[in-house]
């Protein structure tokens, strides 16, 4: 199993959710984070005092999947989360050892 | 406010018509309008200090300081209306023949009952009026050293600045012994005895207190704009209580009062709007609430004398005024006023005082000055009134500081002021989700 | 209200004097300035309630059931204003000669029209005052079993409890035939009416409801002090409405419960912040406001008898008597009463009831009691009608629990409430990102 | 307003009443009780608009918009004022003779001194009141639109709107020489002027701004629901100031004009959150405080006119209409009208207008038609003016609308409306954490 | 040393931590996160426009034990985040290179 | 590639950031979470109702970096967000499959 984790651009969080779904993915876990990278994040001015906010609002997924389905994770992140525009996000993969169901106890891709 | 009385002898015409040959003959008895106004106006003064200037700086803070600030307002707001009834009201209005103080006649209001009458309205209702005011002045020099006082020495300073500047100075301007009174100043709503007298004891403070810790590097942005625009909304709202009750009667000269206090705010809000739009390109929702207020201080001193056309250069020129002390003036020199108490209130205030001795000319559509005097005297006794201001709280405050900093400390642990003071000096959190 | 008149005749003096001829040769016309002054009142007392009481009670609930206070307040404020229109001012203001209710005399407000008046206001208007209190009233209940009730059973409840709570104790306490009318009680605003009425019913529903899921165990901290801290001043700059207008008019004797109203509860934010310093070496904000709500509820019967001094002292007192309530007795006793409306409404409105037959007199600053009747006997009466009414407000309270929880069940199903009230009962968030 | 007089010389008897020889004989003296309560509407007024319309509308949109619905609404205002003080006053009030407008002779309140009386009421604070209602108009406005409109093409427009829409009909309405006011129009404080004006310029901008991104795709709830409530709550507190203020005096008329408020909009509530009961299973705030405003703006045109079980019946129809509207149709031909000020204020200003015609009526417990005047026969001029204003506010906005986008643009680009109007149009954010 | 991330019901949150400190686990990071998976969300509707939450307020551990106590922790997750109902979460176990302590410097299984 | 896990005190994002920024580091993702370890929390008492806060703010920051840059990253944070009292905070460090940029496609070091 590997563990996906993807920083993208919150607007597209629901089209790249609906796109997993349709592939088979059945579960993630969704965190609001700033992230930093090239795109430039924007300065706000109070009354004189000059706050420059580096950090840029992303959306980050961590989904674990079976290793079949990487490659088809991968490619469907790419592709709906793309807007060609500079901070469209990153996908690292991670190898996972174990995977356990609270509710059932199943265990590794039955866990999924 | 009873001041406008002598001043001119036209402010009060029209309330005073109403029961001429009563006064003389009869016990007076008070006019229940009147009255109806100037209790609604004493709510709306509250309501100005609780929750409207606690929102409005409290938004302003980061989140970690929200509720102190919260409750320094209202700790202050209690303290002073209970100093106000045993000591305050005697001491500004005691009745006592010194231009300085009122004397110790009233002390706990002695000999006023439900049956005593100030001018066309119960005394009582007139104490409670003039105690809103001596509760929210305090409150707005807490703004310059937000986010790193002791409670407990702002508590203890609070109680003896309201002693020794706010009830004098009071006295000095309302009581027709007092001092600036008696020199014939024009101070309508209190643009001396509040504003420039809080923003002067504020910057004092911020001076000595210190900068906060990450003063400039550290993301200081307000934590609620949603919260500052209500609050200045509500602070607007209030201010109507605050101006138009100064008439102390419900008639023209509150009405003037009124729409004074509408059209200087309004354009006030546009140039503040105007210059940040032309300085940095967009108009910030902090600007227009600045505005707001500056217009508000700005119009307080001038809002029975001027007309509205006057009413609206005076708000369309302090804007860019303030605007300049809060931007230039305060990066130069890099004190730490937190939320802008001199640059919008002191600076504010003496813009005002000295615009009201001008537009208060017929000439400018204004009800004109006393008998007698000129434009010219009228500026030399609004400047003597604002510098008398400035010297006595300045060098009162700058003592008290000093006397509550050796004895308790003004400041919190660097610790604590990281931590923020709502949970390091109150114990509990603003927000949970 | 009403009855301050009867009792003492000093009252209505400056009001009444404005008029004494009139009244009898030529039919009765409202007083501008009184009738200006009640619509304030009118107006205040509903922004007491809505959003006043919603964000006191709304900030100390947890995100998840922020919704459902703000639609109790809301929905409970809608359904007794048009069941006021139908039966309840009839029920308490009929003008039937039943010392228990008004009748049915004035269903549908059958025969008043603007020309109506009603004292020296119009009877509209004095029907539209006393319609805010039969609102606010049992919106103070929820409070006590916030977090788990049932909507619909909460709606038809207060249908119930109105009218067979609400409308006849008002009519007792504020119609000249009413039981305690007649009896010499003293409650200027609705100490008992309102109150300790309410903090009964409360107590009631706490127990018979039983605690929330993770009482004692999970965080249930409020999700926003912020917002409690306005409802609060909310409730106090309304509280003027509520206090000053049970004068019904625009007089001395609406100054003296105007400054009252000011300084008892300054006192007793004081004073609670005071206790908890010494308790738990901080005062929070929370104790500042729940401070200024008890000293609000304990002069609220007292207001327009005691003096100001008597109103500081008041106000000093009430707090720690609460503070004791909501932490060790509450605590001692493992009850859920979750937003304290038993510690602070009812034990503050009893403190407040004893108090107003000991400081009314003469003695301590107050207008003194009714011709004849000594300090031991008033308290006397005091006692009398504090426990009638805890008793009727008790009983009855029970039995329509018991009745509702039959018919549609009081409390929600134990998922919907982990899930939170908003989304199992409203289906919609308080708040979005 | 002031047109309930002429029509049936009812509304006006108690105030009248009071200064009958005086008014002939003496030079006219304001009321000190009348004008006390305008005062006190005044404010009122003010704080519906910010910040109540503010809070209301800021609640509904997304967090990174919050600021800019702030903005709007603050700024407009500010303009608004500004505005009327030069221009606005005498367009609408200038003593002109024409059914149109009011002319130029009162440009700059010329003439008009704080010792200016109008009716029995100092004349600027008259001029203050209508000021309020001048500014809160354009403010409804903006929720057609909220989340893409360019900030200065919002200012320019509104600019151009009120000055050729807004004066001119408020002058047909509410001057004794303007058109429906000569036709007897029953229009207590302005169902037409107000929300049928502003609502049909709304549903115009809508339609030519066009959908925002992601309408019927993202999520684009409401960010807080809690200041949506608080928001509604100010509107309905303040919205006495606007209808019982509108009898311009405080008596027997205001009175109803209060009652009518309180409980129309009541029965709003219980209707629409009954609607949603059945609808969906469950009643919302939101459900309840768009119940709020509708049965506000219902009785707006009625307040003055129906008596309290007519109110009640309006409230009860006007929510279900409105909920039609603003799900059904709305979705059906699937126009962006964010805020719903089509489906609220104009769809629910019409109803009030039309049932003002029914229930005005003495067989239904209103006041009764003016001399001749049958309920068929108002009905028709109750229609004919609805149906000039619809025109005359459509046609003229159409066109305004499309000078501004060629001018300056109407929208914002749509990278900028996706980031959001507070960082890119005002530079700021609502809330750091 | 392994890194063990659990996506747990919020209302469990307290009472996992406690049963964790209880085996020695002396330290944790917890994220509130939205969670996606086969517990459906809930919808609300604002004036007819009805939107579908897909996702679930969850809380996530992120933990770093040592690789003896994985199992443990594995072992008490299970058993008190569990209520038996659908979204009661998952666990996953990576592997860690190294830890390290920023106050001391301390590495590996001394920092945690 | 490796992920860099650290959780440091929230005042000290700011300065850390600059120093990686400094040293060649081009993204990181920033969450606000509960830390939970030897630094303990605060008690918040309402109306006598005593609430133990257990867990202290934080922030996490999430690093991808090239197996060259590692020992650098972690010596910097060592440095700039040591204040040598109790809550510094912790770094781990987990081995990275794979890395790519949706905007462009580019994998591994090259999407860093
Ligand atoms: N090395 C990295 N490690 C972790 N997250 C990263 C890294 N680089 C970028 N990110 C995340 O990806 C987001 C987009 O990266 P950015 O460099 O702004 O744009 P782009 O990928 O289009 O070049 C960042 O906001 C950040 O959250
Ligand atoms: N494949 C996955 N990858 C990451 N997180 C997951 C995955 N599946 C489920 N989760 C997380 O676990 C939570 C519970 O899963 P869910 O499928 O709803 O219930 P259950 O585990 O009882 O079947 C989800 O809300 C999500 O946060
Ligand atoms: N074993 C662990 N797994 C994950 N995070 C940890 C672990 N131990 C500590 N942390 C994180 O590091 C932070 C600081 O740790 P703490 O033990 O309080 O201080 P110190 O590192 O100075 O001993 C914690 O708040 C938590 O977020």
């Amino acid at each position: 199993m590997k563990l996906i984790i993807a920083a993208i651009k919150p607007f597209k969080l629901e089209e790249v959710r609906e796109a997993l779904t349709s592939i088979g993915v059945r579960g993630m876990m969704v965190t609001e984070i700033k992230g930093f990278g090239s795109q430039s994040g924007h300065t706000e001015i109070y009354r004189g005092a000059e706050y420059a906010v580096n950090f840029v609002p992303k959306v980050k997924l961590e989904i674990v999947v079976s290793d079949g389905l990487v490659d088809q994770v991968l490619d469907t992140i790419l592709k709906t989360a793309k807007t060609d525009k500079i901070g469209d996000g990153k996908i690292f993969v991670l190898d996972v050892d174990q995977a356990v169901r609270v509710r059932t106890g199943e265990t590794n891709d039955d866990a999924l | 406010m009873a001041n406008f009385r002598k001043i001119s002898g036209l402010a009060a015409l029209a309330s005073a018509a109403a029961l001429p040959a009563l006064a003389d003959t009869a016990p007076a008895v008070a006019n229940s309008g009147d009255t109806a106004w100037m209790m609604t106006s004493s709510a709306l003064v509250l309501f100005m200090t609780v929750p409207g200037l606690a929102l409005f700086y409290g938004g302003l803070v980061r989140t970690k300081n929200m509720l102190s600030v919260l409750m320094q307002c209202t700790l202050i707001t209690a303290l002073v209306m209970v100093i106000w009834v045993f000591w305050g009201y005697s001491m500004a209005f005691g009745g006592g023949p010194s231009p300085y103080w009122g004397g110790f006649g009233k002390l706990a209001l002695a000999g006023v009952t439900k049956d005593s009458v100030s001018g066309t309205i119960p005394e009582y209702v007139f104490s409670v009026f003039q105690m809103t005011f001596a509760a929210i002045t305090p409150a707005l020099i807490i703004g310059s050293f937000a986010e790193r006082i002791k409670f407990s020495a702002l508590l203890l300073f609070i109680a003896l600045w309201s002693t020794l500047v706010y009830f004098p100075i009071a006295h000095m301007v309302w009581d027709s012994t007092g001092l600036f009174f008696k020199m014939g100043a024009m101070d309508f709503a209190g643009g001396t005895v509040v504003h420039i007298n809080a923003g002067i004891a504020a910057f004092v403070g911020c001076l000595m207190i210190g900068k906060r810790i990450g003063f400039g590097k550290d993301n200081m942005a307000p934590h609620s704009m949603t919260l500052t625009m209500v609050g200045a909304s509500i602070l607007w709202v209030g201010w109507f209580g605050f101006n138009a009750g100064s008439a102390l009667a419900a008639n023209g000269t509150a009405g003037l009062a009124m729409i004074n206090t509408f059209v200087a705010t309004a354009a006030a809000i546009l140039s503040w709007s105007a210059v940040e739009g032309m300085a940095r390109g967009k108009a910030s929702m902090l600007g227009a609430a600045s505005g707001m207020v500056a217009g508000l201080v700005a119009i307080t001193p001038a809002c029975g004398f001027v007309g509205p056309v006057g009413a609206v250069v005076l708000g369309l020129v302090v804007s860019p005024i303030c605007y300049f002390f809060v931007t230039t003036v305060k990066s130069s020199f890099g004190y730490d006023d937190s939320l802008d108490v001199f640059g919008v209130h002191c600076i504010g205030g003496i813009t005002g005082a000295l615009l009201t001795g001008i537009f208060a000319s017929t000439a400018f559509g204004g009800v004109g000055y006393p008998d007698g005097q000129t434009m010219m005297g009228q500026e030399i006794v609004q400047i003597e009134a604002v510098l008398t201001t400035i010297i006595w709280s300045g060098v009162v405050s700058a003592i008290l500081y000093k006397l509550v900093d050796m004895v308790l400390g003004l400041r919190v642990e660097a610790d604590a002021e990281r931590e923020g003071l709502d949970l390091s000096s109150h114990g509990e959190a603003a927000y949970h989700s």
